[in-house]
């Protein structure tokens, strides 16, 4: 067994009696994984624990908490996964008061598929696994790169495999509203492919992901076109981070900065005329 | 070339107002830019500006109060935070950030408004229509 | 409180994808795609995501309707085959076997596509058939 | 009057000529019978004057005889005649949200060199308000009764004149004022141009009036720390500053501060020139008459002993435990009369304030002239016994100079006119004005202007170079010199003066900026608070219920201030008059079936104005508290918050239908090149 993957069980076998479950992955049978509840009372599921591949797990703390909001949970969670519950937790859709979070560090290899820059935890007490730098994103670096005209270009290419199915906005667990304005005639059209422009549908989606886009790659991962959308999810977190200083998914209590007054040299930061 | 269709989102308090002393000062700028009233910038929201990209605008344009006068107090400092992010998106989608003007008037800055709207008028003509370059096939 | 994953296939297509259903208390919640599925490879498309949305949905019909008086009214599953036979039959015996034409579907399986068309071919005797996904 | 959504929406589109204003410039004629053609439109005219009675009986026809149920006029700015319009609808029994306005006179006939042009942009306007107002609703607007007690900030001359009047006609006043005593700067003064009266004579009767009338709660010594509400409906949190005497006590007999050994410096009232005590009233005719123990210079609380006023107080009311007290009062409306400050001479090196012994402020001059003043009205120079045998008096300082103040001080001439008779009068000495344009346009100014002049004052147009007491000849010695280019001679001048009076503008109060912060209201660029229109509604401000009067509003002299004061106690008063008052109808509304409860707007809206329902984990518009800027909805990604009357769908049909228009006349255009 992985070493990882033991230290791992061993610390969810630690926490298990105190808490009513823990949020993982499980192997099934046929050797397929997929996000879980481990329970107290149901032990043995923990021979299927796995790690890899990982999964959109803030999501399912949010669905299990809607229907049991007291619940006290104990939950895996990588670097991204953590500071999705913690954008989660500041947009008043989960409760982080009752749960565990287990860190669980990732591999330079795990690392490199994402084009990580923060993999591994800070807010969990319990970690698992040693925490690695993070590593040189270069498809966002070589996008950054190119000229105004070589970036239409570039998305002219990709979006044009783009089928709208929606499989980034689903997948993305920062993308909890009940109603999408992605859904909505009049910000994104129905009815043409290759999509009209300019691309609607993912202008806005990269509007929304402003100081929310946790950095963890579902989106790209899901894609069947393989579109390498987080390029720009990436870049303006970046800008945020840069001209409010905010690092998304970072502190607990943070506000999101466009949704507050201007502070102390931002207005300078932004670029805007005086 | 077709002349730059533009789209102006001017808040009801300063900037409009500024249109307003404009005109009051029989001040001459362009026709192009048509304006369109809202309570205040922080109303604007990014998709309402790409809607407007959408519908075949060469420019939009967002104007509201210089910081520190808005009618609502801060709602502007919403727009002056979430403008530049939305002037970032396009810059990263290939499309020219210029397109979209974020600028202050206030309600007595007639000059001010008239010289805004003819630099940026100039600025969209210095570029192709959006359009054309909104294609997915090229020539 | 239960919260597991079923590995399932998508019914919409010959793709064949394979996604879970997100099973919450027993009940349904969402899709997730299969990351180790060798046909889908953790993708699916705007079909297959929402492939659950007709479970539990207030629209979705639990038996069949026959339009009595212009108005579609609950019936048994005898009493509307025996409908369809009727009239299938008739329209055959006045129009021939060549004025009925059968649309399959994507959503049925091989085996029941494969019955569909030899339903037309044998029963009707029409070689008019054709299926959804090539519209 | 209402409306359902489902009913046929028929469009009443008319165009204004204003005479040739628009018609001039645009083809009404052919806008009108091109609106005819757009969708939903049933009636389509253009008229001369749309605003007068017979164009809006023109609206009220169609409305009540062709059953028009939306109605866009195309004419002017909103702000001008919206609610004329709006008015009208109403007339006629049509929500007056079902009206729209199309800009083609500001915004496009007067600024549109091209007819063709200007004609099609008004098109593309019409076609915006038409596609607009077809979405728009019927909207109700939200009545709140007004709490009929007013707050007034400031009591200086403006703060009183607004406060006697409210107090007079029955209703209650806070008055607030941070200093000890009410008065302000006309307390400092000692004749008021132009008819030299004296200062105090006219003022401390109403100081006292003020102080002592039974609807009047004065509050000296406080300041405001908090605003909540809203028209009709405010909470006010107020401080008021330890004073250290128990003023139930307190007799004002002046003991204290004849006993207090600790002489300081008044560089408030007295403008540096003279003392007070640590214990004291600015002023012996102070309103109230209680002292203030000041703090800072006080024996006892610096050093631990003393008390010498405590012994000496007849009546025990010394009280050094006391404590700041934070009291909250709700009024309806709020009169802001904050005045001034004076600009600082010394940022005008040149001038030598501050360096030069000799040279003085306008405000260190008058409390040389008062007779209560530190010299007993005595015009002498800072030695304090040597009479001045040449004075000069340089205007504009710090104002009309773009390195300071672009704006005129307004008061400056006429308060420099008034020093050259006072130094006349007093001394007999020469007297030399330094003006740029002399500004005397009131009544009975410029009158004051010409008896000065033949009083044998000096007058010299130019602005002044400097100041100086470098010596160029003997005859410049031990003088100071002024330095001026004579515009109306063509030479620079160089005039020996024993004292140099610097007539300092008027600035916006140090602290404007946060004070407008507090109460919701705007600023200048120059700081001075923004009333609701210029011209026709200048004692107004943007936030209902919240008024500005006096030099806080802009420079201005006694007579304007106190007519300010007046004025907005006016306004109040109509509005207590009225009972109850019609909110913003344009507000925030939640959709709950989409809202997912993620709290943006609550964090983003300026005004505290949305909670959470924490039982539906819903967010909840106040409508009360919402002022309907919107800014929600530009933050709301699932767009579950709306602003009624600036809606999603209202503001992109408007957009569209801009657009649509430059689109068809694009492609018209490409196909007459290619025919």
């Amino acid at each position: 067994m992985d070493q990882r993957l033991e230290a791992l069980l061993q610390t969810i076998q630690k926490v298990l009696p105190d808490v009513d479950g823990i949020i993982g992955l499980k192997v099934n049978a046929a050797g397929h994984i997929a996000p879980h509840l481990f329970r107290k009372e149901a032990p043995a599921e923990l021979d299927g624990l796995a790690i890899w591949p990982k999964y959109p797990t803030p999501d399912t703390l949010r669905l299990i908490q809607k229907a049991h909001p007291g619940a006290k949970l104990g939950m895996v969670v990588r670097g991204c996964e953590e500071r999705g519950v913690v954008e989660m937790f500041k947009h008043a859709q989960v409760d982080l008061s009752n749960i565990s979070l287990i860190g669980l560090q990732c591999t330079r290899e795990e690392a490199e598929f994402c084009r990580c820059a923060k993999p591994y935890t800070a807010h969990a007490k319990l970690t698992v696994g040693e925490p690695i730098e993070g590593v040189p994103d270069p498809v966002t670096e070589g996008f950054l790169a190119k000229t105004r005209e070589e970036r239409l270009e570039y998305w002219k290419e990709q979006l044009v495999r783009c089928i709208k199915c929606y499989g980034c906005r689903n997948v993305c667990p920062q993308c909890f509203c009940n109603v999408c304005a992605l859904e909505d005639e009049k910000w994104v059209g129905t009815g043409w492919l290759p999509m009209p422009l300019p691309p609607m549908y993912h202008l806005v989606r990269s509007m929304h992901m402003t100081a929310k886009c946790v950095a963890c790659r579902e989106c790209e991962e899901v894609c069947p076109a393989d579109i390498p959308m987080a390029i720009q999810y990436r870049l303006i977190a970046g800008d945020v981070k840069e001209m409010f200083g905010y690092e998304t998914g970072v502190s607990m209590d943070e506000k999101p900065p466009q949704l507050l007054v201007l502070a102390e040299g931002e207005f300078e930061r932004t670029g805007l005329p005086h | 070339m077709p002349e730059p269709k533009i789209i102006g989102f001017l808040c009801n308090w300063c900037s409009y107002r500024g249109a307003d002393t404009a005109g009051m000062a029989r001040l001459k700028y362009p026709p192009n830019v048509k304006i369109v009233r809202v309570p205040c910038s922080g109303r604007v929201s990014p998709e309402l500006v790409l809607r407007t990209f959408r519908e075949g605008a060469d420019g939009v344009m967002v104007l509201g109060c210089h910081i520190g006068d808005c009618h609502y107090s801060t709602g502007n400092h919403r727009a002056a935070k979430r403008m530049p992010v939305l002037k970032k998106v396009l810059e990263y989608s290939g499309i020219d950030p210029e397109r979209l003007c974020v600028n202050w008037v206030s309600a007595a800055e007639g000059e001010r408004f008239a010289k805004i709207i003819t630099d940026f008028t100039e600025t969209i003509r210095a570029l192709p229509p959006l359009t054309e370059e909104m294609t997915w096939t090229k020539g | 409180m239960e919260y597991k994953n079923v590995l399932t296939t998508c019914p919409f297509c010959g793709t064949g994808c394979g996604f879970f259903l997100q099973v919450l208390d027993g009940k349904i919640v969402g899709v997730l795609p299969d990351k180790k599925h060798p046909v889908s490879q953790g993708s699916l498309c705007v079909k297959g995501w929402n492939a659950h949305g007709f479970i539990y949905h207030e629209d979705r019909l639990k038996s069949p309707l026959i339009r009595r008086n212009g108005k579609l009214v609950e019936a048994s599953w005898d009493e509307a085959i025996e409908l369809v036979a009727t009239r299938l039959g008739e329209i055959k015996a006045k129009h021939g076997p060549d004025s009925i034409a059968l649309l399959a579907s994507a959503k049925a399986t091989n085996e029941e596509n494969y019955l569909f068309q030899k339903f037309g071919r044998a029963v009707i005797g029409t070689n008019n058939i054709d299926h959804c996904a090539r519209l | 009057m209402t409306q359902t959504s489902h009913e046929e929406v028929r469009i009443g589109v008319y165009i204004c000529h204003c005479g040739s204003n628009i018609a001039g410039t645009v083809d009404v004629a052919e806008v009108s019978r091109w609106a005819g053609l757009l969708p939903n439109v049933v009636a389509s005219h253009d008229y001369k004057f749309m605003c007068s009675s017979l164009g809006q009986e023109l609206i009220e026809k169609d409305i009540q005889e062709n059953g028009v149920n939306r109605v866009v006029v195309a004419s002017c700015s909103p702000h001008l005649h919206e609610p004329t319009f709006r008015n009208a609808c109403a007339r006629a029994g049509l929500n007056p949200y079902l009206f729209e306005m199309a800009n083609i006179r500001e915004q496009d006939s007067w600024v549109t060199v091209d007819k063709g042009e200007a004609t099609k942009k008004a098109q593309a306007l019409v076609a915006a308000a038409v596609g607009r107002v077809a979405h728009q609703q019927p909207l109700n607007s939200l009545f709140v009764p007004i709490n009929p007690d007013v707050l007034v900030v400031g009591g200086g001359i403006t703060g009183i004149q607004a406060t006697l009047e409210i107090a007079n006609s029955g209703r209650h006043v806070y008055l607030i004022e941070r200093e000890p005593s009410i008065g302000g700067h006309m307390a400092q003064f000692d004749k008021t141009f132009p008819t030299l009266d004296c200062s105090a004579c006219i003022l401390t009767p109403k100081m006292f009036d003020a102080g002592n009338h039974k609807n009047v709660t004065m509050l000296t010594w406080s300041e405001v720390e908090k605003v909540e509400g809203y028209i009709g409906n405010f909470t006010v949190t107020i401080r008021k500053k330890a004073r250290y005497i128990d003023v139930d006590l307190c007799t004002g007999c002046g003991v204290c501060q004849e006993k207090c050994p600790k002489k300081v410096i008044d560089d408030v009232f007295e403008a540096g020139l003279g003392y007070r005590k640590a214990v004291y009233t600015p002023f012996p005719q102070a309103v109230p008459k209680y002292p203030v123990i000041d703090r800072v210079n006080c024996t006892f609380f610096q050093k631990g002993t003393c008390k010498a006023c405590e012994k000496f107080c007849p009546t025990g009311a010394i009280k050094f435990d006391q404590a700041d007290e934070v009291i909250t009062v709700t009024v309806g409306n709020i009169i802001l009369a904050t005045g001034f400050d004076l600009f600082d001479a010394r940022k005008i090196p040149q001038y030598g304030y501050g360096r030069l012994a000799n040279v003085f402020t306008s405000l260190e001059f008058e409390r040389l002239t008062n007779a209560a003043g530190p010299t007993g009205g005595k015009v002498v120079m800072r030695d304090g016994v040597t009479v001045p045998k040449t004075v000069g008096i340089i205007h504009c300082v710090g104002s009309r100079d773009k390195n300071y103040n672009n704006y005129c001080s307004a008061i400056c001439c006429m308060q420099s006119l008034k020093f050259a008779h006072l130094v006349k009068e007093k001394t007999g000495a020469e007297v030399y004005q330094f003006y740029i344009d002399m500004r005397t346009p009131a009544k009975a100014y410029d009158e004051f202007y010409q008896r000065i002049i033949h009083e044998d004052v000096h007058f010299v147009r130019g602005k002044v170079a400097e100041v100086t007491d470098a010596a160029r000849n003997p005859g410049e010695e031990g003088k100071l010199i002024i330095q001026v280019e004579d515009t109306l001679v063509g030479k620079q001048r160089r005039i020996p003066v024993d004292m140099v009076v610097l007539s300092a503008g008027l600035e916006a109060r140090a602290d404007a900026k946060e004070v407008a912060l507090k109460f919701g209201i705007s600023c200048s660029a120059d700081k001075w608070f923004i009333e609701k229109h210029p011209k026709l509604d200048p004692v107004a401000t943007m936030t209902d219920g919240v008024f500005v009067a006096g030099a806080c509003q802009g420079p201005k002299d006694i007579p304007a201030s106190v007519a300010q004061g007046a004025a907005a106690a006016a306004r109040v008063l109509s509005i207590i008059g009225q009972g109850e008052i019609e909110i913003e109808a344009s507000t925030a509304i939640v959709d709950e079936l989409a809202c997912v409860g993620c709290k943006e707007c609550i964090t983003t809206c300026p005004y505290q104005a949305i909670e959470f329902l924490e039982d539906k984990q819903k967010a909840h518009v106040i409508e009360a508290l919402c002022k309907g800027c919107g800014t929600c909805v530009g933050a709301c990604l699932s767009k579950s918050i709306s602003l009624r009357h600036f809606t999603d769908d209202q503001l992109v049909a408007e957009m569209i239908g801009a657009m649509w228009t430059m689109k068809q006349f694009e492609r018209a255009e490409l196909e007459a090149q290619n025919a």
